[in-house]
């Protein structure tokens, strides 16, 4: 048998009729699947339990969020990037009212700065927490869903205190905040700090050195640095390869340059390591918190911004380090209030291409357990 | 009447279990407690599976029906009776509809031979443990036929992974008890000091020699040669988990990787044979590893603590269990929320405690006291694992399908082929001494 | 001492399970139906055995042959591929063969019935009760321990042929 | 680097800046070489993104875009060439493998063929879906009736 690693996509859509390949199982996988996270369909063809290829379809939450925004105005929009990734609703609108006041050449105020660092570490800790339940439920522990969703509860109440929202906040405008922090937002932040830490250990106790944890996850889902730049992965899953890049030290954005913070790194870029790197992360967007907090100036929180928005002729990427990975924003303006085009680049969507690779070769329960790692949402791969 | 109490009294006294009596109304009297005793026990095992995990997972679990959900299994029950039997179109009828009942039957039928006290089973075969083996490892074809006649993917390969694990775990299993039944027959080196009073004694596959055994020799198996009997335990524990296609070895029902494994196609009643089966052949193999190591119905400490004062501590332990539990259901009784509305569920969880405190003053009665003490100490240890069972679940990630394989072959197979021939050999010693000296 | 379990009524009845069973097996068409009944069957032949006071032999007849190869059968038979043999003809041509064997046998047959009473002149067996399980270790361990030997180093070497022409594959 | 390839290849390359970010408008015969030396010379081993922009009353519709990234040089740019409607341009799946569902996008959205494509179909619409949602003249309600017809048995998606 051939080494599945080897065989390129065309070799999967012709396999030759020899008497093992007869024996090849096609298995189809979702899009109603309790470990595809949603309406994610893979196509595995499996010898035995062995996958020797699959194919993702997607497209079943496909809302054609990039064609809307060629027909609002870019205010009108800033709502519509949170239902993307709608466990990082916060990171999205941070990526997109960075881009449209790039755009416009304006800069949000220090403080209203500030508060955006702070509700986007927040956020990607809740990603993080919901990624580490629900991964920790695909691989067999269930207890980890219920410890994560009762801390992440804390942030989701952080907030709706701030803006009336949980899920999708629409927390940010362009050109600063709407909403003033509230009265308490820094005990708040601080006391949660002091509430997570030790539960981010409680999670780490129950399954960092657990054995079967260890061995599901150990060498599986293995992606080489190389490999993860050629096929575009970002975020966790390129670090955990051993690439040391992240958009908020490489290119900072919103003022990361002023948070004293490290990049985590892995080694054999298999689960465990993505794994790993997440935990830190957490810890490491924890600290960034408690700088910010202690440091949030006083100050207006609203730039000068006109109330019709009618940025130049031009275009402009911007892109920003969200919980997955870079989440990029490509915006066309032709002078109007209507953005002319906007491109949305989807760390989840890039980093689904790695699952082919990352599965060849591997067993059944690993597929689950390496989509579980990837930590995609389907609204945002399928926009 | 006064012939039927005396009949009663005549049975009671006498000391052959049903079956080995003969006694055919005795025999159906015992089958219908113990089935009713089952169903029981896995409707409340259901009910303690979602409480237990609940709380592991900091969350209430089932509180609507009834006071603190005691009523939702009955629910459940009642809701899955009435759901619609889908049997889907490309299935095999026959094969789709004969499978649970094959499963159920070999989950029931084991418990023929389960000593529950000295004359608390229904028979005593003299193949009694090997015909819980063979019985049990019937279910596997249950299994298999239903993930085949579904006629899906996932239930057939959640199918295939059970019957590997099944007939690969068995091996292990065997192995343990093996070692097991040996030491019925061997001169024991006691963990503390003991034993050694059973020198002579013939081997015996009975479940209930295999207790007598014990208790003849004074010591619960999984402390004899220490710690070869604590290993024989370890082997089977984890077996026996395997077996039962539960946590962490779950992979045949994997609900993350085949949403339900075998039973994916299967709803309403026939499915809930199912559950009934696992629960069933959960408590079954619990009720093994007890008989085998734990000393069957023989309360703890039976060497250390003798004498009449010590004997009389330990029956009211049953009647004093069941008063506790009233108790502390009549202090959450006491905590229920003072609102009109929750008069009904106060009232009925009073009257649950009302119930347990009732049971609890009949079994303090001195005849009723004597006879029940070795049915109490059997369940509280098959119940001990059973809370084992739900621990694994709420703390353990699933094994893989390849890893699954890797203990059973790689680790317990040699281990317990190398427990067997130690155990044989210490057992042994002296004859084995005799023939080196002699030479 | 146990009541009689070897009545005539279950001896018919087990023996008519074992026939119909057995039949079954060699008319259905579908593979895993055929298994299914080789099982009642082999069931049925168990019941036999404890009927003879053999309850070790039933034990084992159920473990290994019920619980274990008959889960190996459905095993392979799972993956096989129904339809094609749904189409295959059940019975071939050398039916004339077949009838002058199972002549021959049902002449052997009667044979032994005729001549086999002075084959078993008591009638009946005997049996050592309680000790049965003792009686078949003490004569494998024993009398029969070469023979046990070589059959399972023969085992040994079956297992090993096995996963050499299975692992030539991958 | 710049002087360099003006040198090399003239008027087809012209590079500009905006808002502080730089690009290449690179004519489109230029596109797979252009594209291979800033890969193999200049490092630039990590494709952000493909896109596209539809101007329907140009003469030649459609801008294609590339974002690249380099790693060792920590600089981000983009490449952007004009092609007409209905014609192809070469697939850079040989050099960035995360090409492959980009372009697979692209091609959905816009209708853009991209030559030596392993697999160039749909990706986020149904595969027998007509029209191209992206394109300036595709509006906002618009949807394929018949293919709702006939694969949801619905009279219409609205």
């Amino acid at each position: 048998m051939t080494d599945p690693k080897t065989l390129s996509p065309l070799d999967l859509e012709t396999p030759d009729k020899t008497f093992l390949d007869a024996n090849e199982l096609v298995i189809n996988m979702g899009p109603q699947h309790p470990a595809t996270h949603g309406v994610l369909r893979v196509i595995l063809r499996l010898d035995g339990e062995k996958v020797m290829g699959l194919e993702c379809v997607i497209g079943y939450l496909h809302r054609g969020v990039e064609k809307i925004a060629e027909n609002r105005t870019y205010t009108m929009f800033n709502p519509y990037v949170d239902r993307m990734d709608y466990v990082a609703a916060v990171s999205n609108a941070l990526g997109y009212c960075e881009a449209v006041e790039k755009l416009l050449s304006v800069e949000a105020p220090p403080r209203a700065q500030y508060i955006r660092v702070i509700l986007t570490e927040l956020n990607r800790i809740a990603s993080h927490q919901l990624w580490l339940g629900t991964h920790a439920l695909d691989i067999g522990a269930i207890t980890p869903l219920f410890y994560t969703f009762r801390d992440r509860e804390e942030i989701l109440k952080i907030f709706e205190k701030y803006c009336g929202a949980r899920l999708t906040t629409h927390a940010f405008r362009i050109g600063g905040l709407q909403y003033e922090a509230y009265d308490g937002f820094e005990q708040d932040v601080k006391a949660f700090v002091s509430f997570v830490k030790p539960k981010i250990d409680e999670y780490e106790e129950l399954l960092t050195t657990n054995r079967i944890w260890l061995e599901r996850t150990k060498n599986v889902g293995t992606i080489s640095g190389k490999d993860a730049i050629a096929l575009g992965v970002t975020g966790p899953v390129l670090r955990a390869s051993g690439v040391k890049w992240d958009i908020r030290k490489a290119l900072p954005y919103a003022n990361y340059k002023n948070f004293d913070f490290e990049i985590p790194t892995g080694q054999n870029g298999d689960t465990y390591d993505r794994y790993i790197v997440r935990m830190v992360e957490m810890r490491q967007s924890l600290r960034i918190i408690e700088q910010a907090v202690e440091g949030i100036p006083e100050g207006p929180i609203m730039a000068k911004v006109p109330k019709v928005m009618k940025p130049p002729v031009g275009e402009i990427y911007h892109s920003i380090e969200a919980p997955k990975g870079e989440l990029g924003y490509f915006i066309v303006s032709d002078g109007s209030t209507q953005p002319y085009r906007v491109r949305v680049r989807p760390p989840s969507f890039v980093n689904l291409q790695a699952l082919d690779l990352m599965c060849r070769g591997q067993l059944v329960a690993d597929v689950i357990a390496v989509i579980g790692t990837l930590d995609i949402v389907l609204g945002e791969v399928d926009r | 009447m006064h012939d039927l109490i005396e009949y009663i009294q005549s049975y009671l006294s006498s000391n052959l279990t049903p079956g080995g009596a003969g006694n055919w109304f005795w025999a159906t009297v015992y089958v219908l407690a113990v089935f009713v005793g089952l169903s029981v026990a896995v409707i409340a095992m259901n009910w303690l599976e979602r409480k237990i995990l609940a709380h592991m997972q900091v969350r209430l679990g089932p509180m609507r029906v009834g006071p603190h959900g005691l009523l939702q299994p009955i629910a459940d029950a009642l809701k899955l009776l009435l759901k619609e039997d889908i049997i889907p179109e490309g299935a095999d009828k026959v094969v789709f509809w004969i499978a649970p009942f094959i499963v159920v039957l070999a989950a029931f039928t084991v418990f023929v031979v389960v000593p529950f006290g000295p004359t608390h089973a229904i028979t005593d075969m003299n193949i009694g443990i090997l015909f819980m083996l063979g019985v049990s490892s019937l279910s596997v074809l249950g299994i298999v036929t239903a993930g085949w006649a579904s006629n899906s993917h996932y239930p057939l390969i959640g199918a295939l992974r059970s019957s590997a694990q099944m007939v690969s775990y068995e091996v292990a299993m065997g192995l343990a008890v093996v070692s097991a039944i040996l030491m019925t027959s061997l001169h024991g080196i006691g963990f503390y000091g003991a034993g050694d009073a059973a020198a002579g004694a013939s081997g015996t596959l009975s479940m209930i020699g295999i207790v007598q055994a014990q208790q003849e020799q004074q010591m619960w198996f999984i402390f004899k040669f220490f710690p070869l009997g604590l290993v024989a335990f370890f082997i089977f524990a984890v077996a026996m988990v395997a077996e039962t296609n539960r946590a962490p070895f779950d992979l045949p029902e994997a609900e993350s990787e085949l949403t339900a494994g075998f039973h994916t196609e299967y709803s309403g009643f026939r499915w809930s044979l199912f559950f009934l089966a696992e629960y069933s052949a959960m408590i079954a193999v619990s009720s093994i590893a007890v008989t085998l190591w734990l000393g069957g119905w023989l309360r703890p400490f039976p060497n250390a603590l003798q004498g009449p004062t010590w004997d009389l501590v330990f029956s009211l332990f049953p009647g004093a269990t069941f008063v506790f539990l009233g108790l502390m259901t009549f202090y959450n009784v006491a905590r229920m929320p003072k609102h009109p509305l929750f008069k009904i569920q106060t009232i009925g969880l009073a009257g649950f405690g009302a119930l347990l405190g009732a049971i609890g003053l009949v079994l303090l009665i001195p005849q009723v006291r004597v006879r029940v003490n070795d049915i109490f100490w059997f369940s509280a240890k098959v119940a001990g694992f059973m809370y084992l069972y739900i621990w694994y679940r709420g703390t353990f990630p699933r094994y893989r399908f390849d890893q699954l394989m890797k203990v059973g072959w790689k680790v317990l197979l040699p281990v317990g082929l190398g427990l067997l021939i130690l155990t044989a050999g210490l057992g042994m010693r002296t004859e084995i001494w005799e023939a080196v000296v002699r030479r | 001492m146990n009541p009689p379990v070897a009545t005539p009524f279950f001896f018919y009845l087990l023996s008519a399970t074992v026939i119909i069973g057995g039949v079954l097996v060699i008319t259905r068409k579908n593979a895993v139906h055929c298994a299914m009944a080789l099982i009642t069957a082999l069931l049925a032949q168990s019941g036999l055995y404890l009927m003879l006071y053999a309850p070790f032999v039933a034990g084992v007849q159920i473990i290994l042959y019920a619980g274990g190869i008959m889960v190996l059968f459905l095993f392979v038979i799972m993956l096989i591929s129904i339809e094609r043999t749904m189409k295959e003809r059940q019975f071939n041509k050398q039916w004339l063969v077949g009838i002058a064997a199972a002549a021959a046998l049902g002449v052997l047959f009667i044979g032994v019935y005729t001549k086999g009473r002075n084959l078993f002149p008591n009638g009946r067996m005997q049996f050592a009760d309680a000790q049965n399980t003792q009686a078949v270790g003490q004569l494998l361990y024993g009398q029969y321990m070469f023979a046990f030997e070589i059959a399972s180093l023969l085992l040994l070497v079956a297992i090993i042929g096995a996963v050499v022409m299975a692992k030539k594959r991958i | 680097m710049v002087a360099k390839y003006k040198r090399e290849y003239g008027s087809g390359i012209s590079a500009l800046t905006h808002l502080g970010q730089n690009y290449f408008e690179v004519d489109r015969s230029l596109i797979p070489d252009f594209l291979r030396l800033l890969r193999d010379d200049e490092k630039f081993d990590y494709c952000v993104d493909i896109t596209a922009v539809h101007y329907p009353k140009r003469e030649k519709p459609f801008d294609v875009v590339w974002i690249l990234y380099s790693f060792s040089r920590n600089e981000r740019i983009r490449v952007k060439t004009q092609i007409a409607d209905g014609e192809s341009i070469a697939s850079v799946v040989p050099l960035w493998e995360t090409a492959n569902w980009l372009e697979r996008e692209v091609f959905d959205m816009f209708g853009i063929k991209f030559e030596g494509h392993p697999d160039l179909k749909r990706i986020l619409l149904p595969d027998g879906w007509k029209g191209y949602p992206l394109r300036k003249d595709y509006g906002i309600l618009q949807q394929d009736n018949e293919w709702v017809q006939i694969n949801l048995g619905i009279e219409s998606g609205q």
